[in-house]
Protein backbone atom coordinates (compact mmCIF):
# COMPACT_ATOMS: atom_id res chain seq x y z
CA UNK A 1 0.00 0.00 0.00
CA UNK A 2 1.33 3.39 -1.25
CA UNK A 3 2.11 6.09 1.96
CA UNK A 4 1.87 9.77 1.59
CA UNK A 5 5.15 11.62 0.35
CA UNK A 6 8.00 11.90 2.79
CA UNK A 7 8.00 15.64 2.41
CA UNK A 8 4.29 16.28 2.57
CA UNK A 9 3.24 18.35 6.12
CA UNK A 10 0.07 18.99 7.84
CA UNK A 11 -0.93 21.22 9.23
CA UNK A 12 -4.48 20.12 12.10
CA UNK A 13 -5.69 21.84 14.88
CA UNK A 14 -8.89 21.45 16.89
CA UNK A 15 -9.78 24.73 18.31
CA UNK A 16 -12.59 27.34 19.36
CA UNK A 17 -10.84 30.32 18.39
CA UNK A 18 -11.29 32.04 15.30
CA UNK A 19 -8.65 31.10 12.19
CA UNK A 20 -7.12 33.80 9.63
CA UNK A 21 -7.49 32.21 5.84
CA UNK A 22 -5.18 34.68 5.07
CA UNK A 23 -2.60 33.23 7.13
CA UNK A 24 -3.46 29.65 6.83
CA UNK A 25 -2.97 30.67 3.04
CA UNK A 26 0.20 32.21 3.24
CA UNK A 27 1.59 28.76 5.41
CA UNK A 28 0.85 26.63 2.69
CA UNK A 29 2.59 28.03 0.07
CA UNK A 30 5.90 26.41 -1.11
CA UNK A 31 7.95 27.39 -3.99
CA UNK A 32 7.18 24.33 -6.21
CA UNK A 33 3.33 24.41 -5.48
CA UNK A 34 1.64 26.28 -8.51
CA UNK A 35 -2.20 25.68 -7.06
CA UNK A 36 -3.59 26.11 -3.77
CA UNK A 37 -7.23 25.24 -3.39
CA UNK A 38 -9.02 26.45 0.10
CA UNK A 39 -12.17 25.45 1.34
CA UNK A 40 -14.24 27.49 3.87
CA UNK A 41 -17.07 26.41 5.51
CA UNK A 42 -19.37 28.92 7.68
CA UNK A 43 -22.69 28.69 9.35
CA UNK A 44 -25.30 29.64 7.62
CA UNK A 45 -28.48 31.25 7.92
CA UNK A 46 -31.19 28.83 8.20
CA UNK A 47 -34.99 29.59 8.51
CA UNK A 48 -37.56 27.21 9.18
CA UNK A 49 -41.54 27.59 8.50
CA UNK A 50 -43.39 25.96 11.50
CA UNK A 51 -42.79 27.45 14.28
CA UNK A 52 -41.00 30.88 12.15
CA UNK A 53 -37.87 30.54 13.51
CA UNK A 54 -34.19 30.79 12.68
CA UNK A 55 -30.92 29.73 13.51
CA UNK A 56 -29.05 30.94 16.17
CA UNK A 57 -25.68 29.17 16.39
CA UNK A 58 -24.38 25.33 15.70
CA UNK A 59 -22.91 24.36 18.77
CA UNK A 60 -20.09 21.97 17.72
CA UNK A 61 -18.96 18.95 20.12
CA UNK A 62 -16.23 16.51 19.22
CA UNK A 63 -13.62 13.63 20.72
CA UNK A 64 -10.72 14.77 21.78
CA UNK A 65 -7.55 12.92 20.53
CA UNK A 66 -9.58 10.99 18.25
CA UNK A 67 -10.79 13.78 16.12
CA UNK A 68 -7.18 14.91 15.45
CA UNK A 69 -6.22 10.91 14.38
CA UNK A 70 -8.89 10.72 11.99
CA UNK A 71 -8.19 13.79 10.24
CA UNK A 72 -4.35 13.25 10.00
CA UNK A 73 -5.48 9.55 8.61
CA UNK A 74 -7.65 11.18 6.03
CA UNK A 75 -4.72 13.90 5.20
CA UNK A 76 -2.52 11.06 4.34
CA UNK A 77 -5.02 9.10 2.36
CA UNK A 78 -5.44 12.67 -0.17
CA UNK A 79 -1.25 12.92 0.11
CA UNK A 80 -1.11 9.40 -0.85
CA UNK A 81 -3.99 9.35 -3.83
CA UNK A 82 -3.27 13.07 -4.64
CA UNK A 83 0.43 14.82 -5.79
CA UNK A 84 0.06 17.37 -2.78
CA UNK A 85 3.10 19.16 -1.00
CA UNK A 86 1.11 20.81 1.92
CA UNK A 87 -2.46 20.27 3.53
CA UNK A 88 -4.35 22.23 6.40
CA UNK A 89 -6.88 21.29 8.44
CA UNK A 90 -8.55 23.75 11.07
CA UNK A 91 -12.09 22.87 12.44
CA UNK A 92 -13.87 25.01 15.01
CA UNK A 93 -15.78 23.33 17.92
CA UNK A 94 -18.18 24.88 20.62
CA UNK A 95 -20.81 27.63 20.11
CA UNK A 96 -20.10 29.30 16.62
CA UNK A 97 -22.74 32.47 15.77
CA UNK A 98 -24.70 32.67 12.11
CA UNK A 99 -21.51 34.05 9.48
CA UNK A 100 -18.68 32.11 11.44
CA UNK A 101 -16.43 30.33 9.92
CA UNK A 102 -16.30 26.25 11.16
CA UNK A 103 -13.43 24.41 9.09
CA UNK A 104 -10.83 25.26 6.87
CA UNK A 105 -9.14 22.53 4.35
CA UNK A 106 -6.39 24.08 2.36
CA UNK A 107 -3.95 21.78 -0.21
CA UNK A 108 -0.69 23.21 -1.83
CA UNK A 109 0.21 21.11 -4.69
CA UNK A 110 2.16 21.58 -8.02
CA UNK A 111 -1.03 21.44 -10.63
CA UNK A 112 -4.30 22.19 -10.19
CA UNK A 113 -6.31 19.15 -10.25
CA UNK A 114 -4.45 17.20 -7.60
CA UNK A 115 -5.16 20.22 -4.64
CA UNK A 116 -9.01 20.32 -6.20
CA UNK A 117 -9.03 16.50 -5.72
CA UNK A 118 -7.31 16.01 -2.30
CA UNK A 119 -9.42 19.16 -0.62
CA UNK A 120 -12.94 17.95 -1.99
CA UNK A 121 -11.85 14.30 -0.55
CA UNK A 122 -10.64 15.86 2.57
CA UNK A 123 -14.25 17.56 3.31
CA UNK A 124 -16.09 14.86 2.17
CA UNK A 125 -14.56 12.22 4.61
CA UNK A 126 -14.32 15.53 7.34
CA UNK A 127 -18.57 15.01 6.94
CA UNK A 128 -18.23 11.32 7.69
CA UNK A 129 -15.66 9.42 9.27
CA UNK A 130 -14.21 12.34 11.76
CA UNK A 131 -16.51 12.37 15.41
CA UNK A 132 -17.57 16.26 15.10
CA UNK A 133 -21.46 16.55 15.86
CA UNK A 134 -23.38 19.96 15.30
CA UNK A 135 -26.30 20.69 17.26
CA UNK A 136 -28.32 23.30 15.82
CA UNK A 137 -29.97 26.35 18.35
CA UNK A 138 -32.61 28.03 17.47
CA UNK A 139 -34.49 30.76 19.23
CA UNK A 140 -37.30 28.65 20.29
CA UNK A 141 -35.43 25.17 20.34
CA UNK A 142 -32.18 23.01 19.97
CA UNK A 143 -31.92 19.81 17.69
CA UNK A 144 -28.83 18.09 16.63
CA UNK A 145 -27.96 17.93 13.33
CA UNK A 146 -28.92 14.87 11.39
CA UNK A 147 -26.27 12.88 9.13
CA UNK A 148 -27.20 13.36 5.54
CA UNK A 149 -27.49 10.58 3.06
CA UNK A 150 -25.45 12.88 0.45
CA UNK A 151 -22.57 12.98 2.51
CA UNK A 152 -22.70 9.37 2.97
CA UNK A 153 -22.83 9.10 -1.08
CA UNK A 154 -20.37 11.62 -1.24
CA UNK A 155 -17.14 10.14 0.30
CA UNK A 156 -18.66 6.60 -0.91
CA UNK A 157 -17.87 8.14 -4.34
CA UNK A 158 -14.08 8.23 -3.45
CA UNK A 159 -13.92 4.81 -2.40
CA UNK A 160 -15.42 3.40 -5.40
CA UNK A 161 -12.74 5.27 -7.87
CA UNK A 162 -9.75 4.04 -5.42
CA UNK A 163 -10.97 0.77 -6.23
CA UNK A 164 -11.08 0.83 -10.20
CA UNK B 1 -2.77 -19.53 49.51
CA UNK B 2 -0.31 -16.87 48.40
CA UNK B 3 -0.16 -17.98 45.01
CA UNK B 4 -3.87 -18.04 45.15
CA UNK B 5 -4.37 -14.82 46.31
CA UNK B 6 -1.68 -13.77 43.36
CA UNK B 7 -3.56 -15.55 40.46
CA UNK B 8 -6.92 -13.78 41.76
CA UNK B 9 -4.94 -10.09 41.49
CA UNK B 10 -3.79 -11.09 38.22
CA UNK B 11 -7.69 -11.60 37.45
CA UNK B 12 -9.31 -8.64 38.89
CA UNK B 13 -11.75 -6.92 36.48
CA UNK B 14 -9.78 -3.78 34.57
CA UNK B 15 -12.11 -0.54 34.24
CA UNK B 16 -12.68 -0.16 30.82
CA UNK B 17 -13.61 3.39 30.26
CA UNK B 18 -16.98 3.89 28.19
CA UNK B 19 -17.27 7.23 26.23
CA UNK B 20 -20.48 8.88 24.83
CA UNK B 21 -20.67 11.72 22.65
CA UNK B 22 -23.84 14.23 21.15
CA UNK B 23 -27.66 12.82 21.35
CA UNK B 24 -25.99 10.03 22.31
CA UNK B 25 -24.46 11.70 25.45
CA UNK B 26 -27.63 13.19 26.09
CA UNK B 27 -29.49 10.18 26.06
CA UNK B 28 -27.71 8.68 28.58
CA UNK B 29 -27.01 11.60 31.11
CA UNK B 30 -23.43 11.07 31.22
CA UNK B 31 -20.63 11.65 28.82
CA UNK B 32 -18.80 8.51 30.68
CA UNK B 33 -18.49 5.18 32.21
CA UNK B 34 -16.59 2.90 33.76
CA UNK B 35 -17.56 -0.86 32.84
CA UNK B 36 -15.78 -3.56 35.03
CA UNK B 37 -13.88 -6.07 32.65
CA UNK B 38 -12.41 -9.14 33.11
CA UNK B 39 -11.18 -10.62 29.57
CA UNK B 40 -11.29 -9.87 25.91
CA UNK B 41 -14.68 -9.47 24.59
CA UNK B 42 -16.45 -8.77 21.07
CA UNK B 43 -17.62 -4.88 21.07
CA UNK B 44 -21.27 -6.61 20.20
CA UNK B 45 -21.33 -8.61 23.93
CA UNK B 46 -20.15 -5.18 25.86
CA UNK B 47 -22.71 -3.30 24.28
CA UNK B 48 -25.56 -6.25 25.55
CA UNK B 49 -23.54 -5.67 28.55
CA UNK B 50 -23.96 -2.42 28.70
CA UNK B 51 -27.62 -2.21 28.17
CA UNK B 52 -27.66 -4.83 31.26
CA UNK B 53 -26.81 -2.07 33.68
CA UNK B 54 -30.29 -0.12 32.73
CA UNK B 55 -33.30 0.75 30.69
CA UNK B 56 -32.21 4.04 30.09
CA UNK B 57 -29.16 3.14 28.98
CA UNK B 58 -30.44 0.32 27.20
CA UNK B 59 -33.21 2.48 25.65
CA UNK B 60 -30.23 5.30 24.86
CA UNK B 61 -28.92 2.67 22.63
CA UNK B 62 -31.52 0.88 20.65
CA UNK B 63 -33.57 4.27 20.16
CA UNK B 64 -30.88 5.63 17.54
CA UNK B 65 -27.87 4.65 14.86
CA UNK B 66 -24.70 4.27 16.80
CA UNK B 67 -20.98 4.13 16.11
CA UNK B 68 -18.38 2.55 17.80
CA UNK B 69 -14.68 3.44 18.35
CA UNK B 70 -12.29 1.30 20.33
CA UNK B 71 -8.77 2.86 20.98
CA UNK B 72 -10.48 5.63 18.64
CA UNK B 73 -10.52 4.05 15.39
CA UNK B 74 -13.82 3.47 14.13
CA UNK B 75 -14.97 -0.32 14.22
CA UNK B 76 -17.85 -2.59 14.05
CA UNK B 77 -19.56 -4.31 17.00
CA UNK B 78 -17.56 -7.54 15.88
CA UNK B 79 -14.42 -6.18 17.04
CA UNK B 80 -12.65 -7.46 20.03
CA UNK B 81 -12.10 -5.18 23.05
CA UNK B 82 -9.30 -5.80 25.57
CA UNK B 83 -9.91 -5.14 29.47
CA UNK B 84 -8.78 -1.12 30.07
CA UNK B 85 -9.54 -0.02 25.87
CA UNK B 86 -11.23 3.18 25.27
CA UNK B 87 -14.82 2.25 23.86
CA UNK B 88 -17.14 5.41 22.30
CA UNK B 89 -20.37 5.47 21.37
CA UNK B 90 -21.74 7.87 19.41
CA UNK B 91 -24.61 9.00 16.52
CA UNK B 92 -23.32 9.32 12.51
CA UNK B 93 -20.83 12.17 12.93
CA UNK B 94 -21.97 15.97 11.01
CA UNK B 95 -18.52 17.81 11.49
CA UNK B 96 -17.23 19.59 7.96
CA UNK C 1 -31.57 26.64 -21.98
CA UNK C 2 -31.18 27.60 -18.16
CA UNK C 3 -30.36 30.66 -17.46
CA UNK C 4 -27.93 32.00 -14.63
CA UNK C 5 -30.38 32.82 -11.26
CA UNK C 6 -30.78 36.41 -11.15
CA UNK C 7 -29.32 36.93 -7.84
CA UNK C 8 -25.63 35.44 -8.75
CA UNK C 9 -22.82 38.17 -8.48
CA UNK C 10 -20.00 37.84 -10.75
CA UNK C 11 -16.53 39.82 -9.89
CA UNK C 12 -14.73 39.62 -13.34
CA UNK C 13 -11.11 42.18 -13.01
CA UNK C 14 -7.83 41.96 -14.88
CA UNK C 15 -5.03 43.88 -13.80
CA UNK C 16 -1.65 43.94 -13.29
CA UNK C 17 -1.37 44.43 -9.48
CA UNK C 18 -1.71 42.27 -7.41
CA UNK C 19 -4.99 40.94 -5.08
CA UNK C 20 -5.14 39.92 -1.78
CA UNK C 21 -6.80 36.83 -1.24
CA UNK C 22 -8.50 37.54 2.06
CA UNK C 23 -10.20 40.34 0.64
CA UNK C 24 -11.59 38.66 -2.11
CA UNK C 25 -12.91 35.85 0.08
CA UNK C 26 -14.35 39.05 2.65
CA UNK C 27 -16.27 40.06 -0.45
CA UNK C 28 -17.64 36.36 -1.72
CA UNK C 29 -19.73 36.09 1.82
CA UNK C 30 -23.21 35.80 2.20
CA UNK C 31 -25.37 35.14 4.97
CA UNK C 32 -26.98 32.11 2.75
CA UNK C 33 -23.40 30.88 1.64
CA UNK C 34 -22.08 27.90 4.19
CA UNK C 35 -19.21 26.79 1.33
CA UNK C 36 -16.45 29.09 -0.16
CA UNK C 37 -13.88 27.49 -2.18
CA UNK C 38 -10.92 29.48 -3.87
CA UNK C 39 -8.60 28.43 -5.83
CA UNK C 40 -5.12 30.32 -5.92
CA UNK C 41 -2.70 30.00 -9.40
CA UNK C 42 1.19 31.26 -8.49
CA UNK C 43 4.31 31.04 -10.58
CA UNK C 44 5.84 27.92 -9.36
CA UNK C 45 9.54 27.53 -9.44
CA UNK C 46 11.07 25.49 -12.68
CA UNK C 47 13.92 24.00 -13.19
CA UNK C 48 15.09 22.78 -16.86
CA UNK C 49 18.18 20.56 -17.26
CA UNK C 50 19.54 21.33 -20.86
CA UNK C 51 20.99 24.21 -20.26
CA UNK C 52 20.85 24.76 -16.55
CA UNK C 53 18.52 27.23 -15.88
CA UNK C 54 15.58 28.28 -13.88
CA UNK C 55 12.51 30.17 -14.05
CA UNK C 56 12.42 33.92 -13.24
CA UNK C 57 9.34 35.21 -14.24
CA UNK C 58 6.25 34.60 -16.63
CA UNK C 59 4.90 37.25 -18.64
CA UNK C 60 1.08 37.07 -19.39
CA UNK C 61 -0.55 38.58 -22.74
CA UNK C 62 -4.20 39.03 -22.54
CA UNK C 63 -6.77 40.54 -25.82
CA UNK C 64 -8.63 43.33 -23.92
CA UNK C 65 -12.68 43.01 -23.73
CA UNK C 66 -11.98 39.13 -25.00
CA UNK C 67 -10.96 38.29 -22.07
CA UNK C 68 -13.25 39.71 -19.94
CA UNK C 69 -16.32 38.55 -22.30
CA UNK C 70 -14.94 34.55 -21.94
CA UNK C 71 -14.38 34.86 -18.15
CA UNK C 72 -18.15 36.06 -17.93
CA UNK C 73 -19.52 34.05 -20.32
CA UNK C 74 -17.70 30.39 -18.28
CA UNK C 75 -18.94 32.09 -14.81
CA UNK C 76 -22.38 32.17 -16.66
CA UNK C 77 -22.04 28.90 -17.17
CA UNK C 78 -20.66 27.14 -13.94
CA UNK C 79 -23.90 29.56 -12.06
CA UNK C 80 -26.54 28.32 -14.65
CA UNK C 81 -24.92 24.32 -13.96
CA UNK C 82 -24.37 24.68 -10.14
CA UNK C 83 -26.03 26.66 -7.44
CA UNK C 84 -23.80 29.33 -6.63
CA UNK C 85 -24.10 33.05 -5.38
CA UNK C 86 -21.20 34.53 -5.95
CA UNK C 87 -18.30 34.14 -8.31
CA UNK C 88 -14.95 36.27 -8.37
CA UNK C 89 -12.12 36.17 -10.90
CA UNK C 90 -9.39 37.88 -11.29
CA UNK C 91 -6.78 37.34 -13.59
CA UNK C 92 -3.41 39.05 -13.59
CA UNK C 93 -1.44 39.99 -16.59
CA UNK C 94 2.23 41.24 -17.35
CA UNK C 95 5.59 40.60 -15.86
CA UNK C 96 4.96 37.99 -12.88
CA UNK C 97 8.04 37.00 -10.89
CA UNK C 98 8.28 33.23 -9.22
CA UNK C 99 6.07 33.10 -6.24
CA UNK C 100 3.66 35.63 -7.53
CA UNK C 101 -0.10 35.20 -7.88
CA UNK C 102 -1.39 34.98 -11.11
CA UNK C 103 -5.21 34.07 -10.78
CA UNK C 104 -7.73 33.89 -8.13
CA UNK C 105 -11.46 32.17 -8.70
CA UNK C 106 -13.88 31.76 -5.93
CA UNK C 107 -17.06 30.52 -5.51
CA UNK C 108 -19.73 30.79 -2.22
CA UNK C 109 -22.66 28.51 -2.41
CA UNK C 110 -25.27 26.94 0.13
CA UNK C 111 -23.69 23.55 -0.19
CA UNK C 112 -19.66 22.70 -0.80
CA UNK C 113 -20.16 20.34 -4.17
CA UNK C 114 -21.93 23.39 -5.75
CA UNK C 115 -18.83 25.20 -5.33
CA UNK C 116 -16.27 22.78 -5.40
CA UNK C 117 -17.85 21.87 -9.38
CA UNK C 118 -18.01 25.67 -10.26
CA UNK C 119 -14.64 26.61 -9.25
CA UNK C 120 -13.13 23.50 -11.17
CA UNK C 121 -14.96 24.19 -14.21
CA UNK C 122 -13.89 28.07 -14.06
CA UNK C 123 -10.35 26.92 -14.09
CA UNK C 124 -10.42 24.50 -15.92
CA UNK C 125 -12.38 26.72 -18.92
CA UNK C 126 -10.21 29.36 -17.78
CA UNK C 127 -7.11 27.42 -19.45
CA UNK C 128 -8.67 26.96 -22.48
CA UNK C 129 -11.29 29.29 -23.68
CA UNK C 130 -10.05 32.83 -22.43
CA UNK C 131 -7.52 34.71 -24.68
CA UNK C 132 -4.28 34.41 -22.10
CA UNK C 133 -0.92 33.61 -22.86
CA UNK C 134 2.06 32.91 -20.67
CA UNK C 135 5.52 33.35 -22.19
CA UNK C 136 8.62 31.36 -19.39
CA UNK C 137 10.92 33.96 -18.82
CA UNK C 138 14.02 31.67 -18.24
CA UNK C 139 17.60 33.30 -17.34
CA UNK C 140 19.06 32.55 -20.84
CA UNK C 141 16.11 32.82 -22.89
CA UNK C 142 12.33 33.22 -23.36
CA UNK C 143 10.02 31.02 -24.51
CA UNK C 144 5.68 30.97 -24.97
CA UNK C 145 4.36 27.91 -23.14
CA UNK C 146 2.69 25.30 -25.03
CA UNK C 147 -0.84 24.51 -24.74
CA UNK C 148 -1.49 21.12 -22.87
CA UNK C 149 -3.51 18.21 -23.51
CA UNK C 150 -4.48 17.74 -20.03
CA UNK C 151 -6.11 20.85 -19.73
CA UNK C 152 -7.81 20.28 -22.87
CA UNK C 153 -8.88 16.94 -21.63
CA UNK C 154 -9.87 18.71 -18.12
CA UNK C 155 -12.41 21.09 -20.52
CA UNK C 156 -13.64 18.09 -22.22
CA UNK C 157 -15.08 16.61 -19.16
CA UNK C 158 -17.36 19.26 -18.31
CA UNK C 159 -19.02 18.95 -21.70
CA UNK C 160 -19.25 15.33 -22.04
CA UNK C 161 -21.25 15.31 -17.81
CA UNK C 162 -23.15 18.32 -19.69
CA UNK C 163 -24.78 16.13 -22.21
CA UNK C 164 -25.62 12.95 -20.14
CA UNK D 1 -22.46 60.18 -62.42
CA UNK D 2 -23.44 61.73 -59.56
CA UNK D 3 -25.22 57.96 -59.07
CA UNK D 4 -22.07 56.49 -60.17
CA UNK D 5 -20.22 58.33 -57.76
CA UNK D 6 -22.53 57.36 -55.03
CA UNK D 7 -22.93 53.72 -55.34
CA UNK D 8 -19.05 53.74 -56.00
CA UNK D 9 -18.88 55.50 -52.22
CA UNK D 10 -21.42 52.72 -50.69
CA UNK D 11 -19.16 49.88 -52.36
CA UNK D 12 -15.95 51.47 -51.17
CA UNK D 13 -14.14 48.64 -48.88
CA UNK D 14 -14.30 48.94 -44.99
CA UNK D 15 -11.20 48.64 -43.09
CA UNK D 16 -11.49 45.31 -41.09
CA UNK D 17 -9.26 44.80 -38.03
CA UNK D 18 -7.06 41.76 -37.98
CA UNK D 19 -5.45 41.72 -34.48
CA UNK D 20 -2.05 38.88 -33.61
CA UNK D 21 -1.30 37.48 -29.95
CA UNK D 22 1.35 36.24 -28.38
CA UNK D 23 3.57 34.10 -30.25
CA UNK D 24 1.63 34.93 -33.70
CA UNK D 25 2.02 38.50 -32.91
CA UNK D 26 5.44 37.85 -32.57
CA UNK D 27 6.10 36.11 -35.93
CA UNK D 28 3.78 38.23 -37.93
CA UNK D 29 6.09 41.39 -36.45
CA UNK D 30 2.63 43.18 -36.06
CA UNK D 31 -0.09 43.34 -32.98
CA UNK D 32 -2.69 44.62 -35.47
CA UNK D 33 -3.18 45.22 -39.26
CA UNK D 34 -6.01 46.99 -41.04
CA UNK D 35 -7.21 45.03 -44.32
CA UNK D 36 -9.23 46.73 -46.65
CA UNK D 37 -13.20 44.48 -47.35
CA UNK D 38 -15.68 45.14 -49.18
CA UNK D 39 -18.27 42.32 -49.21
CA UNK D 40 -19.06 39.67 -46.29
CA UNK D 41 -16.30 36.36 -46.77
CA UNK D 42 -15.62 33.45 -44.69
CA UNK D 43 -12.74 33.59 -42.36
CA UNK D 44 -10.88 30.78 -44.64
CA UNK D 45 -10.73 33.19 -47.13
CA UNK D 46 -10.08 36.08 -45.27
CA UNK D 47 -7.37 33.84 -43.83
CA UNK D 48 -6.19 33.26 -47.76
CA UNK D 49 -6.32 36.66 -48.47
CA UNK D 50 -3.90 38.01 -45.42
CA UNK D 51 -1.42 35.25 -46.53
CA UNK D 52 -1.44 36.89 -50.09
CA UNK D 53 -0.14 39.86 -48.43
CA UNK D 54 3.64 38.49 -47.45
CA UNK D 55 5.29 35.40 -47.25
CA UNK D 56 6.14 36.29 -43.82
CA UNK D 57 2.29 36.87 -43.06
CA UNK D 58 2.24 33.11 -44.71
CA UNK D 59 4.27 31.53 -43.12
CA UNK D 60 3.49 32.24 -39.47
CA UNK D 61 0.02 31.30 -40.16
CA UNK D 62 1.32 28.10 -41.56
CA UNK D 63 3.56 27.36 -39.01
CA UNK D 64 1.38 26.87 -35.79
CA UNK D 65 -1.90 26.09 -34.72
CA UNK D 66 -4.40 29.22 -35.31
CA UNK D 67 -7.34 29.82 -33.16
CA UNK D 68 -9.82 32.86 -34.46
CA UNK D 69 -12.12 34.89 -32.76
CA UNK D 70 -14.71 37.32 -34.61
CA UNK D 71 -15.67 39.97 -32.73
CA UNK D 72 -14.56 38.84 -30.05
CA UNK D 73 -16.12 35.31 -29.36
CA UNK D 74 -14.15 32.30 -30.98
CA UNK D 75 -15.27 30.82 -34.14
CA UNK D 76 -13.83 28.18 -36.73
CA UNK D 77 -12.93 29.16 -39.90
CA UNK D 78 -16.24 28.72 -41.34
CA UNK D 79 -17.66 31.60 -39.62
CA UNK D 80 -18.34 34.99 -41.76
CA UNK D 81 -16.97 38.03 -41.60
CA UNK D 82 -18.47 41.44 -42.13
CA UNK D 83 -16.64 44.58 -43.34
CA UNK D 84 -15.19 46.20 -40.51
CA UNK D 85 -15.58 43.36 -38.21
CA UNK D 86 -12.85 42.88 -35.08
CA UNK D 87 -10.83 39.37 -36.62
CA UNK D 88 -8.42 37.81 -34.02
CA UNK D 89 -5.78 35.49 -34.34
CA UNK D 90 -3.80 33.57 -32.08
CA UNK D 91 -2.04 30.91 -30.49
CA UNK D 92 -4.10 28.02 -28.25
CA UNK D 93 -4.63 30.22 -25.39
CA UNK D 94 -2.32 28.83 -21.90
CA UNK D 95 -3.99 31.43 -19.37
CA UNK D 96 -5.32 30.34 -15.89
Amino acid sequence: MPSAPADYQLICRIQHDDFSLEQEYQALLRPDCGAVVLFSGLVREQFQAEPADSLQALELEHYPGMTERAITAIAEQAATRFNVRTITVIHRVGLLSTGAQIVLVGVASAHRADAFSACELIMDFLKNQVPIWKKAHFHSQAQWVDAKATDQAAAARWVQENTL
Amino acid sequence: MSVHAESKAVAAPIQTKILFFAALREAVSSSEMLLPQLAPMQLSSLLTLLASQSTHIAAALTDREVLTAVNQQLVNQQAWVQPGDEVALFPPVTGG
